[in-house]
């Protein structure tokens, strides 16, 4: 097998693996930060696609406008209610 | 048949359309529902190019432009359900305020 | 990792996985059968574009079709973006943890200053580069997105320099010039959203830097999610903001 | 040599695959987002790899632009989502 098609196979294997990981973890901010890297990987798939245009778009949106949009969402889903909800649960124990 | 990036990347596409697809369906959390539509969209994109890619050597340019524009489109209705996601998460933790002890 | 975290999950139970999942996997082999084995060949539109390249006046194939062959396509694009920002900004409320964050520090503010620069260079670039290479409208204000969600996470002080009242004519700005182009072309007796020959390349530059920069200005938008500041007296209840004008 | 600059991308792909499982392990929120900013810099070098290795030069505005766009992601972690404390996000949250 030449060098390209083990790139191509190895960087498929990760893509699926990281949806899959993205999908079923169960920290939000795991899922969040895994989606970032699953950006990072698409961008070199397009690359491999032949397909430059597609490459930069990804590079620039999905590896940081998504990223960030993810990240400060996530803070205002759960950072804030963090202790309270600690306190939730301690009831909910009891 | 020879095995070429094309197909590679083709059925990478449609496994990834059927992960977000199955996220879609399984998932409870309203964030990890936004995160399976983008998988989703992704599998579509890479299908949609790997399409252009496999016709010989000449790449088609129509899927790649519906692509790009596809790319963007999608990041503002990321954008716009991550803005619901907010205010229906904030009016739940009004109800729990009111309620005390209701379900979340 | 508490226990109580390990009982909830956010999947359903197995039992009610099963049948989804394996529905789904015969989906999948059906997707795959039709991948693999298609019934008739559809041929590409890659040597109708490439027969026509000429006509449009721009070298790069995505571009060409972008802009010339599939305009709507990019016009229609630019009032999804404008939807999108009108969506993120209905659904905005005061909820002070903006008033909490913390200036930024050395850092970020040397950072900021590195890097917005660059950006707008390279974004300027690509859209130079677009004509006849990869990038283009798109990645250009993305790059411009980027410096501007960029200069937002630093609550940067050059915010302020940014006019408030040029937000929404800066949001619409690109479109608008992109429709008003398509109904002059239509005008001057061709098509709408068709340009002739010798004036395109020159009028499609333009447009594409009327777009770029409108996409940008949305993506920093949609990140930033505050619609600009209103008069006073409109009834909400706004905390006071001393920097960030559309956050 | 082109063989060479493409084997060369394989094998950062292949650090890039196994520093996935410091994402998936954590413990903390800031291991795992230096292990995608990780990504990110493996990324910039597999697409100057592949520019020379598949002799598309154009891959090397992709390589720019990538490097220019990766930082957002790590300062908008920065900003918006650590607080600094060492244990902060390394539990599990199951809620929205």
């Amino acid at each position: 097998m030449t060098a390209v098609g083990a790139f191509d196979i190895l960087l498929c294997l990760t893509l699926i693996w990281l949806a899959w990981q993205v999908l079923a973890s169960r920290d939000p901010f795991r899922a969040v930060v895994l989606f970032i890297s699953f950006g990072m990987l698409m961008a070199l798939g397009w690359v491999r696609l032949q397909a430059p245009d597609l490459a930069l778009a990804e590079a620039a949106i999905g590896s940081g406008l998504t990223g960030a949009l993810f990240l400060s969402a996530l803070r205002k889903v759960i950072g804030g209610k963090k202790d309270e909800r600690r306190l939730d649960r301690d009831e909910e124990a009891q | 048949m020879t095995i070429s990036p094309a197909l590679i990347y083709g059925l990478t596409g449609l496994a990834l359309f059927v992960i977000g697809l199955a996220g879609l369906l399984l998932c409870q959390q309203l964030l990890r529902k936004i995160l399976a539509v983008n998988v989703m969209a992704s599998g579509v994109f890479l299908f949609l190019v790997t399409i252009a890619h496999g016709s010989g050597a000449l790449t088609d340019p129509v899927p790649q432009a519906m692509v790009l524009t596809g790319i963007v489109v999608s990041v503002s209705s990321t954008a716009a359900a991550l803005a619901l996601l907010c205010r229906i998460r904030e009016s739940a933790d009004h109800r729990d305020l009111s309620q005390k002890k209701g379900e979340r | 990792m508490t226990k109580v975290g390990k009982e909830r999950t956010p999947h359903n139970r197995g039992w009610q996985r099963l049948p989804i999942m394996a529905l789904l996997l015969l989906f999948l082999a059906a997707l795959a059968r039709a991948y693999l084995f298609p019934g008739a060949s559809a041929a590409g539109l890659a040597a109708r574009v490439d027969a026509s390249l000429a006509a449009g006046g721009v070298g790069s194939r995505v571009t060409a079709v972008l802009l010339n062959f599939r305009a709507y396509d990019t016009l229609l694009e630019c009032f999804v973006l404008l939807l999108g920002v009108m969506v993120v900004w209905s659904l905005w409320r005061p909820d002070g943890a903006e008033s909490r964050e913390p200036a930024a520090g050395a850092i970020l503010a040397s950072l900021e200053r590195l890097l917005v620069p660059l950006m707008i260079m390279v974004g300027s670039y690509l859209l130079w580069a677009g004509s006849d290479r990869a990038g283009g409208a798109f990645q250009a204000g993305a790059i411009l997105g980027g410096a501007g969600v960029l200069l937002l996470l630093d609550s940067s002080p050059l915010l302020k320099v940014f006019p408030k009242r040029g937000l929404v004519p800066g949001l619409c700005l690109g479109p608008l010039f992109f429709l008003s182009a398509s109904i002059a072309a239509m005008a001057w007796g061709g098509n709408f959203l068709e340009y002739r020959s010798p004036e395109a390349a020159l009028i499609i530059i333009a447009l594409e830097g009327a777009a770029a920069f409108s996409i940008g200005l949305c993506l920093a938008a949609l990140f930033g999610g505050r619609p600009p500041e209103r008069e006073a007296g409109d009834g909400r209840d706004r905390p006071s903001r001393d920097r960030g004008e559309f956050r | 040599m082109s063989a060479f600059y493409i084997s060369l991308a394989l094998v950062l792909l292949l650090s890039v695959a196994a520093g996935l499982i410091r994402i998936l392990q954590g413990p903390t929120a800031a291991d795992r987002m230096m292990a995608a900013q990780l990504f990110g810099t493996c990324g910039v070098a597999i697409l100057l790899l592949l520019a020379r290795g598949l002799e598309a030069l154009i891959v090397e505005d992709v390589a720019l632009v990538f490097a220019l766009l990766a930082v957002l992601s790590s300062v908008a972690f920065v900003r918006r989502a650590w607080t600094g404390k060492a244990d902060d996000w390394g539990e599990e949250h199951d809620d929205t």
